[in-house]
């Protein structure tokens, strides 16, 4: 199966719910979905296109929505990757269905989603912190951009350390 | 050697493998002066000596006497021609880190009032002190540095008492490029002293002896 | 001994290598269950790329992996180059490949002496950084450090190779080639050896797949992936080299394809010595700023595939930068290698995936 | 000295006491010997069969002196020799690693060809002190009685009790009983409960693994040890190891050859069950460093620690001698015949030094070289692998023996 039937086989059979398709680089695709359909077409893409493994889960936060990236790819016959995007509006309780029934190797991504982003994940088998450690509710419980450190209210300090001017 | 020959019953090629290292000399740790000063490039690999093992054995306390020979390109200390630096802050921008400060050198040196003689007002004149705890040894202000003050030396006891003397300041870099680069600093201090007679980066070496 | 015991192999055991927490439920002898905990060195490095300029991160992204420093570097400033558009010199792009080889050469070797130190080995835990010695030697000439290197630039390298290096890497690379072949006697030949690692810590080929492993894990179970071959980067289309992959997906035949993939390396360092042109220049000027746009490049990590996913917006500073870490994905298999092994399996399971902490908890 | 089992234990007994108490016993035998005389009524049993043994109570007290003075030596040898094991196996494993090994705490044998030249022969002596300078830990919620008497009793005892029984090269042995090895084995047999018992009661998930482990090894490996110099036994009829190192001179055995050659079989599973029975690589798994810490000893700190590991090495030592004696033939060599060795005064204990530190080169020429095997393997090696083979062995002795007696140095059969 290669890049072009990909590509065709995905239009007709979800040319309603892609909002946009289309082919980056040499084996490279890029795809952006709703929220709703996201697990439907990624059932499709795992059992009928043989896109065997998901490699990485990126969060993004434009400050007015979010956004998740999903990396794809196939080993055998053709290799591709394929870049699926997907725009959360919702700013207070973004949430994302989970791909671990589909993918195990989505288990811990989506866990590090949840942790450094707050975006929630449905029906995630263990949803637990993975990176930060338990106790870091109790540490930041002032304000939510306290809690998840990779939205970008959560300011990093400037200068981490004071200056002291040489005793000569 | 070809461990082939060897019949493989069960453990006999290890055994062979190790009894073959039982018999060949070991390797000490590399002495500090390993490396013969002649060639640019030193080849401490096998490729131009058999063997790299040292003729002397080294024990635990010739270790501290002997200081390794780093490369030549060496990414240690860093060391600070002050008498180059014009306090461009290309440094204090580049730096990853946040390590470098530029500090105002109070007693402004001959060299910089005679460079504003005609104009009316002295630009003060900024050194970069760098605050070694924090620093990556990464080499981009060595790298930004237009005016070829910033040096890497291959200075590597960057070790101190107290957390403050961690704060480099550019007399102490302006000691460490002394250290590394004597025949350099000779050559631009006579001069220097020719034509004026003190300056603030020499204050701290009169105090010193 | 039917009741079950939790055992807890805390964060300084000497089995993981790096701070990581392995819990076990073991009944009797055989591990029923086991829960991996990571997050101890956890520096939240993609937070630290957001707040620097983009081309000052690069010492940081030295330190993701402190054993294969160079692989992330070349990694990093592939993909702000592939961001930029920026032309890379044919001669930059060889002396690339061949400081990657190398790389590659000390990092197989440092898991070497891990994974037989584990076993009992006791030889096979020292004599491996023998080998490495030298090469961090090379490095250290060309790059200035042993280990933490800042070396590549935008366009290609700070400096030249020093005079002399190019007949030193040949000669090393034959002085490796005769040493692996020794250790085909003292390891492979073993009885016990093979004892303990056939059949141990056993992947399928959809788990592998399924469950995310990469690199040698993931050819060690029968999937010929390999980044340098399927997305060829840099120069590695001009020179020809196999891609060792195993059927059985057990340690043995992990050990088996990264011996091969250093013979391999020495091979490809060859090459590239010989067909490196002899000029060109070396390092161009830092662009401003990063185009709007994002982009996805991914790399042959000595541990698997290593990939930078980096979104510009028209800013010095790069809006977000996220790291496809291969450890951290051979890791999450952890808990389904260990499910059914034994306990004094664990060692062999666990070193076989090659972890390193830098790079998983970021 | 074979006047009856129970007279030699006696004796045996007699000579063991006053091998641990030697300078003392001799002063107070010799006391006790001279009241006597002085005041009869010590006599306070019937005087004539007392008599009778107050005679044989004599003579046995001068051999007491004589001997004790030899005992000293033998026991002097023994502590020494198992201190400097410690140093020889971690020189030759250094050396099998391309590496130098101890050398920085040593005398300074002066400067020669430019090299200053230190062994590191004080290394183990160095490090035997600051075991005593070390804190000595007893766990808050381990079982005090059990962790200090069972540790000390079931592990350190026998290798030093055994201390007496062991031959140093042709007859220079302090206490030669009939039973010989079998002693030795049977006091082998308690080290796993000392094991068990230090793993269990130092109240540690690692250490009662350990503990288990040890014990499971140890036992497995005891019936091809003892089936394997059964086989000996077979040929040579008797127990004690200076007889059995005798019979494998030039006059018995073809050529002089000893035991190893003509039973070869006997000899690997004898070396093997060795390695095992003493916890050597590839059979340490009770300490194995990966998944266990330190297996049973986790919890001794110390002095107690020095003595585990000293007592480790002790046992080697104690499996080298009764190797070399049944494999190796002792002081024999082949070859030359037994009574040009005995005749120069110190040269049969040279030799046997020398086989000993051979056979313990074995041993330390595999560790560096074999990864440790897993407990399960372990036992199917021990179980499937080594029984059958040394029953088979004893069956290939016995088809040996009945055909051709000459080959064992039996004259009639």
């Amino acid at each position: 199966m290669s890049l072009e039937s990909h590509l065709q086989s995905l239009k007709e059979k979800y040319s309603s719910k892609l909002i946009l398709l289309e082919k980056t680089e040499k084996n490279r695709l890029k795809l952006q979905v709703t929220q709703e359909n996201l697990l439907e077409v990624m059932q499709c893409l795992k059992y009928e296109m043989g896109f065997s493994s998901l490699e990485s889960i990126a969060g993004l936060d434009w400050e007015t929505y979010f956004e998740v990236v999903y990396h794809i790819d196939r080993w055998d016959g053709d290799p591709t990757l394929l870049q699926v995007h997907v725009r959360l509006d919702d700013r207070e309780n973004p949430m994302v269905p989970s791909l671990t029934s589909i993918w195990a190797s989505a288990n811990w991504h989506e866990r590090e989603l949840w942790d450094l982003y707050g975006i929630s994940v449905k029906d995630h088998p263990n949803l637990k912190r993975l990176l930060l450690p338990d106790e870091w509710d109790e540490f930041k419980h002032k304000h939510i951009s306290e809690l998840y450190p990779m939205r970008k209210e959560y300011k990093l300090p400037e200068k981490p350390y004071s200056f002291k001017p040489h005793p000569k | 050697m070809n461990f082939k020959l060897i019949p493989n019953f069960l453990i006999t090629r290890p055994l062979a493998y190790v009894g073959r290292l039982l018999l060949k000399k070991p390797i000490t740790i590399p002495d500090g002066d390993r490396r013969n000063k002649d060639t640019i490039y030193y080849p401490k690999t096998l490729a131009k000596r058999q063997e790299t093992i040292l003729d002397r054995d080294l024990t635990l306390s010739d270790v501290f006497k002997h200081t390794p020979h780093l490369t030549p390109n060496a990414r240690g200390l860093i060391g600070l021609n002050a008498l180059n630096c014009t306090g461009c802050q290309a440094c204090y921008r580049i730096c990853p880190n946040k390590c470098i400060e530029m500090v105002e050198v109070n007693p402004i040196p001959p060299h910089w009032v005679e460079k504003y003689k005609d104009k009316d007002k002295i630009r003060p004149l900024l050194h970069p002190q760098i605050f070694i705890g924090r620093c990556l040894y990464c080499g981009f202000c060595v790298e930004s540095c237009k005016f070829d003050a910033l040096y890497h030396t291959p200075g590597f006891d960057a070790a101190t008492i107290s957390k403050e003397d961690l704060h480099h300041d550019f007399r102490d870099l302006y000691k460490i490029y002394q250290l590394y680069f004597p025949q350099e600093y000779e050559k631009q201090w006579k001069e220097y002293e020719r034509k004026y007679s003190k300056s603030p980066y020499h204050e701290v070496e009169a105090k010193e002896e | 001994m039917s009741e079950q015991m939790f055992i807890h192999l805390g964060p300084q055991h000497p089995v993981n290598h790096g701070l990581w927490t392995l819990k076990i439920k073991s009944e009797g002898e055989r591990v029923v269950d086991s829960e991996i905990m990571i997050g101890y060195i956890f520096r939240m490095i993609e937070k630290i790329a957001e707040s620097r300029p983009y081309d000052t991160f690069q010492p940081i992204a030295d330190r993701l992996c402190y054993v294969s420093a160079m692989a992330w570097e070349a990694s990093y400033i592939l993909t702000i180059e592939k961001l930029l558009g920026i032309e890379v010199s044919r001669r930059a792009q060889y002396m690339r490949v061949i400081l990657l080889e190398f790389q590659r050469i000390a990092s197989h070797l440092t898991w070497l002496s891990a994974y037989a130190g584990d076993l009992g080995v006791l030889t096979m835990l020292v004599i491996p950084y023998r080998e490495r010695e030298y090469i961090l030697d090379i490095l250290e000439h060309v790059t200035g450090s042993r280990m933490m290197y800042n070396f590549f630039r935008l366009g290609g390298l700070r400096s030249d190779f020093p005079q002399g290096f190019i007949e030193d890497a040949k000669a090393l690379t034959f002085y490796l080639d005769e040493r692996i072949r020794e250790y085909k006697a003292m390891l492979d030949d073993s009885k016990v050896f093979r004892l303990r690692s056939k059949d141990v810590g056993i992947l399928g080929k959809e788990d592998a797949l399924d469950l995310g492993a990469t690199g040698p894990v993931l050819r060690a179970s029968g999937v010929q992936a390999d980044l340098r071959k399927i997305e060829p980067y840099l120069v590695y289309d001009e020179i020809d080299f196999k891609i060792p992959f195993q059927k059985a997906g057990d340690c043995y035949a992990r050990f088996q394809i990264r011996m091969e993939e250093i013979m391999q390396s020495t091979h490809i360092i060859r090459q590239a010595l010989a067909g490196m042109p002899s000029e060109g220049e070396i390092m161009i000027k830092a662009p401003r700023q990063l185009p709007k746009g994002d982009v996805y490049f991914r790399t042959e990590d000595p541990r698997g595939e290593a990939g930078f996913y980096i979104v510009g917006n028209e800013n010095r500073n790069p809006y977000r930068v996220k790291i496809k870490s291969p450890a951290y994905s051979n890791l999450s298999i952890g808990s389904h290698l260990l499910r059914g092994a034994k306990i004094a399996d664990i060692p062999p399971i666990i070193a076989s995936l090659d972890l390193c902490m830098g790079e998983i908890d970021r | 000295m074979g006047y009856g089992i129970y007279d030699g234990l006696a004796d045996f007994l007699l000579k063991l006491a006053s091998l641990i108490l030697s300078p003392l016993v001799v002063f107070f035998v010799n006391i006790i010997g001279f009241f006597q005389d002085l005041i009869p009524i010590l006599h306070f049993v019937n005087p004539e069969d007392f008599l009778s043994y107050e005679i044989e109570f004599q003579d046995s007290l001068k051999s007491t002196l004589i001997d004790s003075l030899e005992m000293t030596t033998i026991l002097l040898f023994l502590i020494v020799n198992t201190i400097m094991l410690i140093w020889f196996e971690r020189k030759l494993v250094a050396r099998m690693m391309n590496r130098r090994g101890p050398t920085f705490i040593d005398f300074n044998y002066g400067h020669l060809f430019g090299r200053t030249w230190k062994f590191g022969l004080l290394q183990n002596i160095a490090e035997f002190l600051k075991f005593f300078s070390k804190e000595d830990i007893v766990p808050e919620k381990a079982d005090k009685f059990t962790f200090n008497v069972g540790y000390f009793v079931f592990i350190v005892v026998p290798p030093f009790v055994l201390g007496a029984i062991l031959p140093l090269g042709g007859d220079t042995i302090i206490a030669d009983p009939e039973v010989g090895f079998l002693l030795i084995f049977a006091l082998f047999s308690l080290v796993p409960v000392g094991v068990l018992i230090t793993g269990w009661s130092s109240n540690n998930k690692y250490s009662l693994i350990g503990g288990f482990r040890a014990a499971a090894q140890m036992i497995s490996y005891e019936i091809p040890l003892i089936f394997s110099v059964g086989s000996i036994v077979i040929v040579t009829h008797s127990f004690s190891l200076v007889e059995i190192a005798q019979k494998q001179s030039l006059g018995s055995t073809p050529f002089g050859l000893p035991y190893m050659f003509l039973i070869p079989i006997g000899f690997i599973v004898f070396m093997v069950s060795l390695a095992a029975e003493t916890e050597r690589i590839p059979f340490d798994i009770p300490e194995a460093e990966a998944e266990l810490v330190m297996g049973w000893r986790t919890e001794l700190t110390g002095f107690r620690y020095m003595m585990a590991m000293a007592t480790e090495y002790f046992i080697l030592l104690i499996g080298a001698f009764v190797g070399v004696s049944l494999f190796w033939g002792g002081s024999n060599l082949p070859l030359i015949s037994p009574e040009i060795i005995m005749n120069i005064p110190l040269l049969p204990n040279i030799i046997f030094v020398i086989k000993l530190w051979l056979f313990i080169f074995l041993f330390i020429w595999v560790r560096a070289a074999l990864p440790r095997v897993r407990i399960d393997q372990l036992l199917d090696i021990g179980w499937k692998r080594l029984i059958p083979l040394a029953i088979l062995n004893i069956i290939f002795v016995i088809f040996l023996f009945i055909n051709y007696p000459g080959l064992f140095g039996v004259i009639n059969g």
